[in-house]
């Protein structure tokens, strides 16, 4: 492979060849090189399952790779643990977010090294004065002294890049940091990465949003099945033949699909399936308004921690809340009960599938019938024959890639347990389906299958509330927009509206008149 | 039982036996132990042993099945013991009404003991090892106070039947205990009630975001290990043929703990595994027993019986800590 | 986050509310000193504190574990091994009846630490196994507990337990002396952080490059090592080394960690609610004394509802503040 | 609505069973008023303290508190009484809260014969008499750290167990001991004085097995079941209390084989149990370990307030109940 790429000057800092690992049974990567240059952003791309987050742990020491060599500046290198690759100089933003939930953003910022003061004692003052002025810098706006576990996903998400590039760093790796980001806030991850361009940083950058790609990377590295399939610098490829290399499959056949997987608008019922009103919660969610009618796609628009995740878990009575009116069909619900929600038909595939979605140690079939389990019974007796026939159903139709329905869920790339949760909760045949970033990490090909599938889900009838943060499937996917900002409703888009451009005029607005 | 991921992998590599060590890691070691006895220790292989064996087990087995059940959800009961107290110390206050009604009332018993715990555990949120430690202390107490604290000979004949009679050769106690773990096997593989046990066990919140019944599923649990508690109180007073609650069952939850544990269910909750917790308990007897046959000193037995509970969790440790 | 430095609001209320266990020991202290004129007295306090500083060391070393999302079982046998140890060195002077236990201690706490932190065993069974293994190795070391070694009558060891400084047990200087100590490693240094991050996301804190097994190691090293001291501290208080103390601690120990707000589940947790949480159980324990008229199983029954009236106080206290 | 019935009459005052001293040792001076240095006080109006060691839920321990119970009640002194549940810790504290609640005279049943320092010396501060029941401190010095030891002597109550056991087999044999808690100095004594008696006089006894029973019936009975499938040839059996001879008669009972005859069995305690089950034929022979302590014990501060010296030690007599007199002393065993 390396006789193909072009010649460059800049340093190799660090080069993997010959990489294997695989779990009992599961090869995860079989051979893989690659070669990263000082100051290079290095896309390392592929679907999902391809091995990407697995090569990157063989890389930083999570993993030991089964064979293959390892070597960084130019010397042979095995990090036995994490802490020895960090040692060294290679610092890694995780692809679930990897920090402690249960300390301050501060703490997590500088764990490991704390600034101390006399005495070897930690010096908190410095830490949270350098964690304010590195979050501020970085443009997060977040108290330090916050519990990491209380901030949405997409703060956290913020915070582990910035603990990242605190360091000093001469390789950075992230995988899939803008998941959970807004436009805004990968804007000011692109700053940050330009900057460590500037450093002569090394950047190993992991993402399935294509623009992405080709707006900040250099070099590319695609993987499929634990293979590496092409390697060389990005502009000699277009979006398509990238798309392609992923996949596996002909141009022409990639060509035929959009941005986006969704139709046109749908048709949609006259009255509203589900509605809420004057939702509100102490410090979490001002005043908010929403409804969806049979056949619609809701979208919810907002900047990251507008309350958007906490909105919908309210809606499944997830979320306390003081005051507010949840209706389905016109019938009140029972506020804070999980429920009686989902018996009243609304289901929450949620955004954090780690802390809140999947059952680690269970198989995929499990997780996939958990919320079912009672439907799929007789006299509390479970019909494993209806299981598998339900599981069979969503593992195809969501072509979800694993070894078999017994494998342990954790064992699945990130992009396949989300795909087990969207089976989780369509396997209970929902009416109103509230989706928190259901694309989060899922790769092009996934995506669009998802995409479609909301679309074919609207078309059945079903209400469809589509929280995303990216913006451009947020208002292809969306039929009406319900804009949120400081935790209340601040505007409802319709029709002509629902652009980009309308969803951010739309919250400029909505902070002007606070 | 053990729900080996054989997909895909290749019989007899490394990783196919450092898994079979690992799901089977106890019974490789019982096996062991076996070979041991009927090597040193005299009359081993004889069926009067083997039925002793199985006969002495019953009380920790009934146990530690209830104790898998709530260790699966994350938790543990340390209040067995006491539970076991006040079944054995109601029995014979009840046996005038007659044996059945008095062991339900035994039984009822446990299960308000198991509702107290749950409910603290489920509803106050109280972490499950202090909730249970509070009837750890009281309850032994309670059992001596409804009893005035003495020994009392239970004479009742259908009792006495139920301790040291047997059918084709098989103890009552041993039969009951038979049945109780085919009873909790189903529950855990077969009925909504156990999968929904394992996955409030494996992640509470996504069990709560999946919309299941979290709170009930720990009440229950607790109401289950109570139950059983009281079930082994009742087996094992039937046997010594005396109600003695200030010394039945007594420390019995660390046996029953142990007896999970090295059968392959985690502490960490979100698997629960029947076959092996049975295996686990029948180890520790074995290992009791070749302790006392061979005349070991009790200190050089502590220490043995450590090492060797820390030898058989090493077997089947967890590789890699992912 | 529990970390004192974290929090701001300095009243009183805010304090009592954030220490739920502090506040039933408020309580408990103004009820008892308006009902017992012998409870509040200078000679009960100072008797009361010296009996819990014992545990109070031990139950330093719990929280720590317990920060880190482990727990140690063996602390009761360490404890009554080390008190063994003490008394039979100290025939070769005061320094030895000090180091002997402390280091044999500090050995046990690094191989359960190994066990733990590198084999990644459950510390509930590793740590079971210690409280066994010492357990047999004290009876081992004392002709199976029949021989009690007696310090030397003039050893200048025995000030270690009963010697006081200004009319204040040097039992409870050392006490105040290690809980301010623990309180910095816990709240203030790298060490502790990596307590807290170890217990509030294990997989987090290896991928943050945190030396995740070298901080297990030292954490059960540090638990055993405080038992041992308690240990010793205890031989220098009574004058010999007795063969039966120290059975159950670990469960007091334990309790007193969680009462005093510490998360069993780790990540949270604080020396000085467990510093309360100790007191707390001699406090209601000598007021049961007080009220008198108990016989010993009733008291059972009594101390197992107050802890279960505190448990659930302290939880409720303690959540309304969220 | 207890047809049970069964247990046993838990008081300690029934007039059968008082305590009888054997000897009054007279190894040191003795003690007086003067040499303690304490005040006279009239027991009548006293405050008694009492430390009970073990929870009250064996017929030893309950005999004991209820007789010491009965006789503070008889002499009209008011008692506290407190129990350390097993927990050494626990005693001295009891003692310590006792002091300060107002105790001027203290009976204690130690709960180890070391280790109760620290309660001495609180006590000799506040210059209280001490009187320790059932179990001797064996380094504490009469007359300073305490006044007087008041109970049986446990190793010659394991020669006693010795010689009945050479009694009911003839001398000859193979015996198993069902040894107490590990650590107790009860468990150790009643073992050198049966070993030592065997020893010297019934070589033919052979001791094939030593395992400990924990004082407990389950426990007796498992750890008898799994010895005789061992060791077949064992014809004897020596528990150190009644409740392990009781476990261990249901276990030869379940091995087929018949207590009191295929295997002889001797017990120490002589509950009302055991000596019941020598006259069904079970058990052979037990000694008695007599815990009505309260008449000795006030009777003894009685004498000593009133100037008498006491003696450092008082040892009682301990009956024992063999298929002789076991249906006539019945009524007496508690
Ligand atoms: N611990 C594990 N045990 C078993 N199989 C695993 C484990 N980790 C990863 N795998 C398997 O290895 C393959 C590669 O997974 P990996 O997480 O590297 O994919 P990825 O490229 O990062 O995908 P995604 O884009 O979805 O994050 C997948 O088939 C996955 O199921
Ligand atoms: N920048 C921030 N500063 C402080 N608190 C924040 C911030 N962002 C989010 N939060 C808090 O995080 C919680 C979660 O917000 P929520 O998840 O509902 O927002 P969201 O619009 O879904 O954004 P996200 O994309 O982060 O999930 C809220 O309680 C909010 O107060
Ligand atoms: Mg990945
Ligand atoms: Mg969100």
């Amino acid at each position: 492979m390396s006789e193909d790429m072009p010649e460059t000057t800049a340093q190799v800092v660090l080069e993997a060849s010959g990489i294997r690992k695989s779990f009992a049974g599961v090869h995860a990567l079989r051979g893989v090189d690659f070669r990263l240059r000082a100051g290079e952003v290095h896309a390392l791309v592929g679907e999902n399952g391809a091995g990407k987050s697995t090569l990157i742990k063989v890389l930083t020491g999570v993993y030991q790779p089964d064979d293959g060599e390892l070597r960084y500046l130019g010397e042979p290198v095995s990090f036995a643990r994490p802490a020895a690759a960090q040692d060294a100089g290679i610092s890694t933003v995780y692809q679930e977010v990897n920090l402690v939930p249960s300390m301050s953003v501060a703490h997590n910022l500088y764990l490991g090294r704390e600034p101390r003061s006399g005495f070897g004692l930690v010096d908190f003052r410095g830490m949270r004065r350098n964690a304010a002025n590195l979050l501020e810098d970085l443009g997060i706006d977040v108290d330090p002294r916050r519990q990491l576990g209380s901030l949405g996903l997409g703060v956290q998400q913020m915070v582990a890049v910035a603990r990242a590039v605190s360091t000093d760093a001469r390789v950075v790796i992230m995988d899939e940091p803008t998941s959970s980001l807004e436009p805004r806030e990968v804007e000011t991850l692109f700053e940050l990465i330009r900057r460590l361009h500037q450093r002569d940083v090394a950047v190993v950058y992991v993402s399935h949003r294509m623009e992405e790609l080709f707006q900040i990377c250099d070099a590319v590295t695609v993987l499929r099945d634990g293979r590496l399939v092409h390697s060389g610098p990005m502009y000699e490829m277009t979006r398509l033949e990238l798309v392609s290399t992923m996949l596996g499959r002909p141009l022409n056949e990639v060509r035929r699909e959009g941005t986006t997987a969704f139709g046109g608008d749908h048709e949609t019922g006259s009255t509203a399936l589900l509605r809420a009103t004057g939702l509100s919660r102490r410090g979490v969610l001002g005043a908010v308004d929403l409804s969806v009618k049979p056949g619609e796609v809701l979208g919810l628009g907002g900047l990251l921690g507008s309350g958007r995740s906490e909105t919908v878990k309210a809606l499944v009575g997830l979320q306390p809340l003081d005051a507010g009116v949840i209706e389905v069909d016109g019938r009140t619900v029972r506020k804070g009960s999980a429920a009686s929600a989902i018996r009243a038909g609304v289901v929450l595939v949620p955004e954090d599938r780690k802390a809140e979605g999947i059952i680690p140690h269970l198989s995929v079939r499990e997780n996939i019938v958990l919320a079912a389990l009672p439907r799929l019974s007789r006299a509390g007796i479970v019909s494993r024959a209806r299981q598998d026939q339900v599981v069979a159903t969503f593992m195809e139709r969501l072509r979800i890639k694993a070894s078999s329905p017994e494998q342990k869920v954790n064992e699945l790339s990130g992009g396949n347990q989300q795909k087990v949760m969207l089976a989780r909760w369509l396997a209970m045949s929902p009416k109103v389906l509230l989706l928190d970033e259901p694309t989060r990490g899922i790769d092009v090909g996934a995506k669009a299958e998802v995409q479609s599938l909301v679309d074919d889900l609207a078309e059945q009838g079903l209400g469809i509330v589509l929280v995303s943060s990216d913006l451009e499937e947020l208002v292809e996917g969306a039929d009406r927009i319900v804009v949120l900002k400081d935790g209340s409703s601040v505007a409802v888009l319709t029709d002509s509206d629902v652009s980009v451009d309308g969803v951010m005029s739309a919250i400029a607005e909505g902070g002007t008149d606070e | 039982m053990s729900e080996l991921v054989t997909a895909g992998v290749r019989p007899g590599s490394r990783a196919h036996l450092v898994g079979l060590a690992r799901d089977y890691g106890v019974y490789v070691a019982l096996g062991l132990l076996v070979l041991v006895n009927l090597v040193i220790t005299p009359n081993f292989l004889s069926v009067d042993n083997l039925r002793t064996q199985a006969v002495q087990v019953v009380p920790v087995l009934v146990v530690a099945l209830g104790m898998a059940l709530v260790i699966g959800t994350k938790g543990v009961d340390l209040s067995v013991g006491s539970v076991m107290a006040l079944a054995t110390a109601m029995l014979p206050m009840y046996l005038g009404y007659g044996p059945v009604v008095a062991v339900v009332i035994c039984l009822a018993v446990g299960a308000a003991a198991g509702l107290l715990n749950g409910s603290l555990v489920a509803f106050i949120g109280v972490q499950p090892i202090v909730a249970t430690l509070a009837l750890l202390v009281g309850g032994r107490g309670l059992a001596l106070v409804i009893s005035g604290g003495q020994l009392r000979e239970v004479r009742n004949p259908e009792i006495r039947e139920l301790g040291a009679g047997s059918v084709f050769g098989v103890p009552y106690t041993v039969l009951v205990a038979v049945v109780l773990v085919v009873l909790v096997a189903l529950l855990v593989g077969r009925t909504t009630g156990g999968r929904q046990l394992v996955a409030v066990g494996g992640n509470p919140r996504a069990a709560e975001f999946a919309g299941l019944p979290v709170k009930r599923v720990l009440l229950g649990v607790y109401v289950i290990a109570g139950v059983l508690a009281a079930v082994a109180g009742v087996l094992a007073t039937a046997r010594l043929t005396a109600s003695d609650p200030s010394r039945l069952g007594e420390l019995i939850e660390l046996s029953a703990i142990t007896a999970v544990v090295v059968g392959g269910t985690p502490l960490t909750g979100g698997r629960v595994r029947v076959l092996g917790t049975v295996a686990g308990a029948v180890l520790m007897q074995l290992i009791t027993a070749t302790l006392i046959k061979n005349d070991v000193p009790a200190s050089v037995a502590q220490m043995a019986q450590a090492l060797i509970i820390v030898a058989a969790v090493l077997v089947q440790r967890e590789r890699n800590s992912s | 986050m529990s970390t004192s430095q974290e929090s701001r609001s300095g009243t009183v209320a805010g304090m009592v509310q954030r220490h739920g266990a502090l506040g039933v020991l408020v309580l408990l202290l103004v009820v008892g000193g308006l009902a017992f004129d012998t409870f509040l007295t200078a000679y009960n306090l100072g008797n009361l504190a010296v009996q819990a500083s014992f545990l109070a060391v031990i139950a330093l070393g719990m929280t720590m574990v317990i920060v880190s999302g482990g727990i140690d079982l063996s602390v009761g046998s360490v404890y009554a091994l080390s008190g063994v140890l003490a008394a039979y060195s100290a025939r070769w002077g005061p320094l030895a009846a000090l180091l002997v236990p402390l280091a044999v201690a500090a050995a046990i706490g690094l191989v359960q630490g190994l066990l733990v932190g590198k084999a990644k065993l459950a510390p509930f069974i590793v740590t079971l196994g210690g409280l066994l293994f010492a357990r047999g190795l004290l009876q081992f070391l004392t002709d199976e507990g029949g021989e009690t070694y007696l310090v030397p009558r003039d050893s200048a060891f025995l000030q270690l337990g009963q010697g006081s400084v200004l009319g204040i047990g040097v039992p409870v200087l050392i006490v105040v002396l290690l809980y301010v100590v623990g309180g910095i490693v816990l709240q203030r240094t790298r060490f502790g952080m990596r307590l807290f991050a170890i217990g509030g996301g294990e997989d987090a804190a290896n991928l943050m490059g945190l030396s995740v097994t070298s901080t297990k190691v030292g954490v059960y090293v540090l638990s055993a090592t405080l038992a041992g001291l308690a240990g010793a501290m205890n031989a220098a208080q009574l004058g010999s080394g007795v063969t039966v103390i120290g059975v159950g601690l670990e469960l007091n120990a334990i309790a007193a960690v969680v009462i005093g707000g510490t998360l069993l589940t780790g990540g949270m947790g604080s020396v000085s609610g467990t510093l309360a949480g100790v007191a707390l159980l001699f406090v209601i324990q000598d007021l049961i004394n007080q009220v008198g008229g108990f016989n010993s199983n009733l008291q059972a029954v009594v101390s197992g509802a107050v802890l279960v009236t505190v448990v659930v106080l302290q939880t409720l206290l303690s959540r309304a503040r969220r | 609505a207890n047809p049970e019935g069964g247990g046993a009459n838990p008081g300690g005052t029934s007039g059968g069973g008082q305590q009888v001293t054997k000897t009054q040792d007279a190894g040191g001076a003795g003690c007086t008023l003067q040499q303690y240095g304490v005040e006279k006080l009239d027991l009548t109006k006293a405050t008694v303290g009492f430390s009970q060691s073990e929870k009250e839920a064996n017929p030893f321990r309950i005999a004991e508190t209820a007789s010491i119970t009965a006789e503070a009640k008889r002499v009209g002194a008011r008692l506290i009484t407190t129990n350390a549940n097993s927990d050494l810790g626990k005693q001295i504290s009891d003692i310590q809260s006792m002091l300060a609640q107002g105790a001027q005279l203290l009976i204690v049943a130690p709960l180890n014969s070391e280790g109760l320092e620290p309660a001495l010396r609180a006590a000799r501060e506040k210059k209280v008499p001490v009187i320790t029941v059932d179990r001797k401190l064996s380094s504490a010095a009469p007359c300073k750290d305490y006044l007087t030891f008041i109970g049986s002597d446990f190793v010659d109550q394991g020669k006693r167990a010795g010689e009945a056991m050479a009694k009911a087999t003839g001398g000859t044999g193979k015996v198993a001991i069902l040894l107490g808690s590990s650590g107790n100095n009860v468990t150790t004594d009643r073992t050198s004085g049966f070993k030592d008696y065997l020893k010297a006089s019934a070589p033919g006894l052979q001791i094939v097995a030593e395992q400990t029973g924990d004082f407990a019936r389950e426990k007796g009975q498992q750890v008898t079941e799994q010895l005789l499938q061992a060791n077949p040839g064992i014809t004897a059996i020596y528990a150190q209390n009644d409740e392990m001879a009781l476990g261990a008669v249901t276990a030869v009972r379940s091995a087929g084989k018949k207590p009191g005859q295929d295997i002889k069995i001797v017990s120490v305690d002589g509950t009302r149990n055991a000596v019941e089950s020598i006259v069904a034929g079970d058990l052979n022979a037990v000694i008695e370990s007599n815990p009505r302590f309260g008449p000795l014990a006030f009777s003894t501060a009685q004498k000593f307030y009133a100037g008498e010296t006491i003696t450092p030690t008082v040892i009682i007599q301990d009956k024992s109940y063999d298929t002789a007199n076991a249906k006539a002393e019945v009524a007496n065993a508690y």
